[in-house]
């Protein structure tokens, strides 16, 4: 019951929610989260990742949220390429019975997603000058609160 | 075995795969990672720092003490930064 | 820079997104939240509320989460009148720099939602009888833990 | 004094809205509750339990003591169930 891309086109919240939900009457709430690029002194991103791994990863981490939460559907999407502040990034759908495990498997979704799946950032700045995003120490204990809420 | 390369560690090694033989002698990724550093300054350079390298084996999340075998796709990359 | 909204009309979170964010380049993430009517022996939702209480009431909500968390800016829409399973009841977004202040306030804009807005659900069951909905005990939990974290 | 009254205790009391001029010596929102249960049978049914009744002055959450005043708007209704 889960959507998983990894694409350069960007993405259609409405249309993803509408097929997450469609047909169903068990959905009580859908948590959502979109990560966009910021400004400042970036002028694009360019977004790599490891073809074959990146799906597999995407698939394990929501199989661990399904099995943590009593989800009626998720949704990962990940758009890889070039893109532009203020563009689409991500999208995380997680869809339930009750607005608890739907606002917490979408917080628990983007926290992996952020650890665990294989993507790298590469910001060219305003000057152009290039430099490849350093990953947050912030993110791996976010993934490592939630094996300790186990 | 096939060897990948990722973000930094790519441009580093100058190489995003190659296929390479090591010796018998290397059986897990703590071992291919010492062998792949002195293949070129290039490899020097990407495995200059362990503690800021990450590695898939057959593209599952490894450990330095992970086996590898002849036929493995073993990837390198640094901490991954998605989302 | 908060949009707040009482409607019949059901809403497009395509476009409110894009109304949210439209020319920002410092958000980095927008939680969102979808609250949707629940089938089963459900056949109708009848939503009411208390004009002009409820814009106030939203708007303390939505400030308070302002003081709380960094935000670029939220929105707030919530349904009234007669809503079939499926349909759309409320969407909360907030956009932050951070994805956890955007998550965050979301969570805490559904939970403060649910205890301090003044709205009332009345369900029309397949069987033709009606029933109020009667507030769940953890929901004022949840509205306290936020009091308590502070 | 403008009352008004939401969900069941509008159905009980049989009316959205009233204009009532309560005596002087109702000066808070229970005050004010024990006056109203004695206006008739729908009312008595409506403020029967006061532990599941909330109530707002000039649209404002209120408690048990706040004070009311006869130009103020005071609603009555059950605990909220949006979201």
């Amino acid at each position: 019951m889960a959507t998983i891309r990894v694409q350069t086109a960007d993405f259609d919240i409405g249309a993803e929610l509408a097929r997450l939900t469609a047909s169903r009457v068990d959905i009580g709430g859908i948590g959502a989260f979109v990560g966009t690029v910021r400004g400042g002194d970036v002028a694009e991103l360019m977004l790599e990742h490891y073809p074959g791994m990146t799906e597999r990863a995407l698939a394990q981490i929501v199989a661990r949220a399904e099995a943590r939460w009593p989800l009626c559907g998720c949704t990962v999407i990940h758009r890889v390429g070039a893109l532009k502040p203020g563009e689409n990034i991500v999208l995380v759908l997680a869809a339930s019975t009750h607005r608890q495990a739907a606002l917490e498997a979408t917080a628990f979704l983007i926290d992996w997603l952020k650890t665990d799946a294989p993507f790298w950032k590469k910001e060219t700045h305003t000057d152009g000058s290039t430099a490849w995003v350093e990953a947050r120490e912030g993110d791996e204990i976010a993934t490592a609160t939630w094996l300790a809420e186990r | 075995m096939k060897i990948l390369y990722f973000a930094w560690l790519k441009e580093r090694v100058g190489a995003a795969e190659e296929t390479l033989a090591p010796p018998a002698s290397v059986t897990t990724v703590s071992d291919l990672m010492t062998w792949l550093r002195d293949q070129s300054a290039g490899h020097a350079a990407a495995f200059s720092d362990r503690r800021v390298i990450r590695c898939a084996v057959n593209q599952d999340l490894a450990t330095p003490t992970t086996p590898v075998a002849a036929n493995d796709e073993v990837a390198f990359f640094p901490p991954m930064t998605g989302g």
